[in-house]
């Protein structure tokens, strides 16, 4: 497995992966958050320049603030629902994706393929698995309703052709395929990694480089694909996580739980 | 275990429900007595969520009991499903997510018990469970859905999911089957001696479960009087007449937490994940002994989380009145 | 339109329907009541011999206390949760009949059929009414769902042979029809007015006279009823409101908002 | 009118959610600006039960705003159904149970209407059109259940519902078709200037009708800081992403009640129930230019009801809170 060399820096991977995810988010919107990083970069973005942002977790939470230095463990504890506008059952927060009224869904990832399918179930068949691993939660279901972004390392054995199992649906085989399927909402939009950040085609619906992080080159990235990417037309390189950025996440993870 | 149809008939589930005793009566119990009311094959399906008000005080008296071939349901299964697994309680767990939580790393028990077939670990996603229990307490066989479509999610249940094409719109659109089990178990914060039973917080899937159920067990961190209930009613959320058992058990969600009273127990969740990861056999099996097999009563149990913790949890847990 | 002669008495009709319809209830059912008769008799039973039955309002009310002389005007104001041990929202309410959890559905009724169908939509044709009535609320629901008891004056223009409307579907055509139609549960059970008490045949389930009232003869039943009426085999006679009945009544309704 | 299939197609659903603006931001405006987000022709869903949580002071608000043939819905009507026909404001009304009260007998203003066939009242069950409004709320487009069969209520909608067999059971099955109105107007005991709502007591179908709806109306009370709201998060019942106008309307239902807050003013209602059975025409027409069309504002309106009866129905509101 070829791992990459990633250009010395004063942050850590997930710390990068939190920045770069919270400047895809605009300011208004309403983010289905995970936990972690996910939730680490909604409310960077929140602190910094989209106030109006609003989280919403799976465990039945709209818009809490969470204090600095108590991280919730999962996002069904009630540090979740710390100065938030509304708990409600598991159920009916999730119906609300399928209503409509989520911008975008916010998540990692363990394996990803070529074109966005998600796998969180097993390593190597599912009948006879290498790992079992613990599986869809809500990821299936975000997936399924709305927007995507997810944020994960970018590792060859994560980035595969095709995934062992499709827990959480992308664009399932490109195309059309994931509206025929009755999946006709939503859709994988953006994957961001410690070196890159990636969309789809319009068409075929493969997974094409946006953007590349500072000192990270293309040849870096395909190294670290176990399929071949396309790049976009005009490739930008992302501006470095800035001070400001580190320090509150910093604050709202003192302990590096996230970020280590 | 029992061979029964996937979803009830209605009328098989009207009769059950129509010869349970439904009339306000007390309900008090101990966990013991309350044990006894699970049978061995029965679907029991579990309140909360992950590490969050797991109605652990009854699970451990499940467990005391020695029930055998439990089929298991939850949103999130968190320790309580590896401890399931190797009490040899249940080998059949129904769960969107199972694993202690995100911070500790993939429950090294769960993939014990499943990678070596020695337990089912039956994947559905998130909000279908919740609509399924949903369905189950609407007196419907199937509940409407939008996902599990075009996954291997969907696919690996087969045709326990059905696919129709709504006859208003045409689209495609997914039957979920109705949950109704043979039991329930939920923790609240407090509840009247016939069960009326106020949550605050976070509700999960407790109420849909509670409705869905053939039978309700409540444990409760303090019995009320029904006066009490009665001051502010539409802050109950299940009432009485789908409870059977009153449990009162005080940290009955221990060392997971109880929304207003107790966060969890973090040291002892780290020292859990640590035993269990090391060896996925005898780490679960030397926690058991030691922390369910060991106690002579709830309180004992407690006294061996330790008083220090308990403390510091509660100090943790009262924090969200402060605000 | 032959109108019967009642005997003499010291209770309004009101009272009495309310006093044999509290006499069908149990200890410990659980009871959907309508507003009015239903609910007075309810209440009275469970003063007098059932102090652990619990109603049920419409409106989404379990288990409340009336306070007397404070009658609510429909089932769906704040007097209808006083001292109740739940209160939650309308279609949650109505589907613990659907879930089975009800023992007893409890309304008054405008027109009544030989198989127990209930109007309280349309007199006359349906597209061209010579009334427009309220229309169903709860009624078809709860009598599609559980099983019925129904309290009304006993007049031959309110029991006919055909309904004009079935608004709430009582046997239907009798028979198996019911079942038939998908709807396996429930049926009415005992229809209470001024003169009788009627059940339904098993096998037929034509309405049949199970009781009357004291003073009251078949003949009386009959000229007031628009169809013809079987009898039971062992027809009783009830016995008169009791002090002790009228006296709770008149306590709980003192300015005869129900009972006049 | 609009001329829109019965149920939207899932596409048709999202892409009005989509283009809603559903940022955090405060939406505070007059009755009459609020108004303005009505159209003609739109569905109108209408909060609250019979005399309970009406939200009146909106429904006045439409009413001088002279909006012409919406489509209304509510769970069950009472007197501003009568002015919704009088005023012309609908001639179309879909409802379980439309007449003032059971106390004050058969609305003779319903009868008019519709006898004469001016107006439409289109009968469902009163559990279908909650059911509608949840199939509505939850993105589905219809909504399994078990009643309206083999009634003359269930065939007179005719093809707007249909009966399957059950895939799982084989039983027959109806289904209903999603509700999901154009607007709807909900008043509550309190907010804040984002709309997310606390409602005390009965719920009604408001939650469902709010979350279903492609606009929300709220009138409210009072409103409250945000900061208050953040405090008991669990009792909020709407939250502010679904809310389009935020109006503060103190006895915004009144001659109806407000949980907690005011009952029924019983007088007021005694008499309009007089005038307008007296003359189902004028009797409305008088009322309205009484009490609709003449006052200048909601505190001259409020003046005409009387100050006597005002802190009478509030003394009896409050009393809720006594025990």
């Amino acid at each position: 497995m070829t791992r990459h060399t990633k250009p010395a820096s004063n942050f850590t991977t997930s710390e990068l992966l939190a920045v770069m995810a919270s400047r895809l988010m605009t300011n208004g919107q309403i983010v289905f958050a995970g936990i972690g990083v996910p939730l680490l970069a909604a409310t960077l973005a929140q602190r910094l320049f989209a106030p109006q942002l609003t989280i919403l977790f799976e465990g039945g939470t709209i818009g809490p603030f969470i204090v600095p230095g108590e991280l919730p463990p999962s996002t069904n504890e009630q540090r979740c629902t710390r100065r938030s506008n509304m708990v409600l059952p598991i159920t009916d927060v999730l119906l609300l994706l399928q209503r409509g009224y989520v911008d975008i869904g916010f998540m990692g990832g363990a394996q990803i393929d070529r074109f966005g399918n998600l796998n969180s179930s097993f390593i190597g068949d599912a009948e006879n698995p290498k790992i079992r691993l613990p599986g869809t939660g809500g990821g299936n279901d975000i997936s399924s309703l709305t927007n995507m972004i997810v944020a994960m390392k970018h590792e060859k054995r994560r980035f595969v052709a095709d995934v062992d199992f499709v827990t959480s649906p992308g664009w399932l085989k490109g195309g059309r395929s994931r509206a025929n399927c009755g999946l006709p909402q939503g859709g994988l939009w953006r994957v961001v990694t410690d070196l890159a950040i990636m969309g789809f085609d319009e068409d075929t619906r493969q997974m094409k480089v946006l953007g590349l992080h500072h000192g990270v080159t293309r040849e870096q990235v395909q190294e670290n694909t176990g399929f071949t990417l396309e790049f976009d037309d005009k490739i930008e390189t992302t501006a470095p996580p800035r001070d400001e950025e580190l320090a509150v996440l910093r604050e709202l993870d003192p302990k590096a739980l996230y970020t280590a | 275990m029992s061979i029964e149809p996937l979803v009830k008939s209605y009328s098989a589930l009207r009769h059950e429900t129509l010869t349970r005793d439904r009339g306000l009566r007390e309900k008090v119990m101990t966990l013991e007595d309350a044990a006894k009311l699970v049978h061995d094959g029965n679907h029991v399906a579990i309140g909360g969520c992950t590490v969050s008000r797991t109605p652990l005080a009854m699970i451990w008296a499940l467990i005391r009991a020695r029930k055998r071939d439990l089929v298991i349901s939850r949103s999130i299964t968190s320790t309580e499903g590896d401890l399931f697994f190797a009490s040899g309680v249940s080998q059949h767990v129904i769960t969107s997510w199972f694993t202690q939580g995100i911070v500790w790393g993939v429950s090294k028990v769960m993939r014990h018990h499943t990678e070596n077939k020695l337990a089912k670990f039956e994947e559905w996603s998130h909000m279908s469970i919740g609509l399924r229990y949903r369905a189950g307490a609407m007196g419907i066989p199937f509940m409407p859905s939008r996902t599990m479509l075009g996954s291997d999610v969907g696919k690996r249940v087969g045709d326990e999911i059905k696919v129709m094409d709504c006859p208003f719109t045409g689209e495609k659109i997914v039957l979920l089957p109705a949950l109704n089990p043979d039991v329930a178990l939920i923790h609240v914060q407090r509840c009247d001696a016939y069960g009326n039973a106020q949550l605050d917080g976070l509700q999960f899937m407790d109420i849909d479960m509670a409705m869905a159920a053939n039978k309700v067990i409540l444990t409760t961190e303090r019995i009320v009087s029904n006066d009490q209930i009665r001051r502010t009613p539409d802050r109950t959320r299940i009432p009485f007449f789908t409870v059977d058992a009153v449990v009162e058990a005080p940290f009955g969600c221990a060392p997971h937490e109880c929304y207003g009273l107790y966060e969890p127990f973090f040291e002892h969740l780290d020292h859990y994940a640590k035993i269990s990861s090391q060896d996925p056999v005898k780490g679960p099996q030397r926690y058991l002994d030691e922390f369910y097999y060991g106690p002579k009563s709830w309180p004992d149990y407690l006294a061996k989380l330790g008083m220090e913790a308990l403390l510091d949890a509660s100090r943790r847990g009262r924090s969200v009145h402060n605000d």
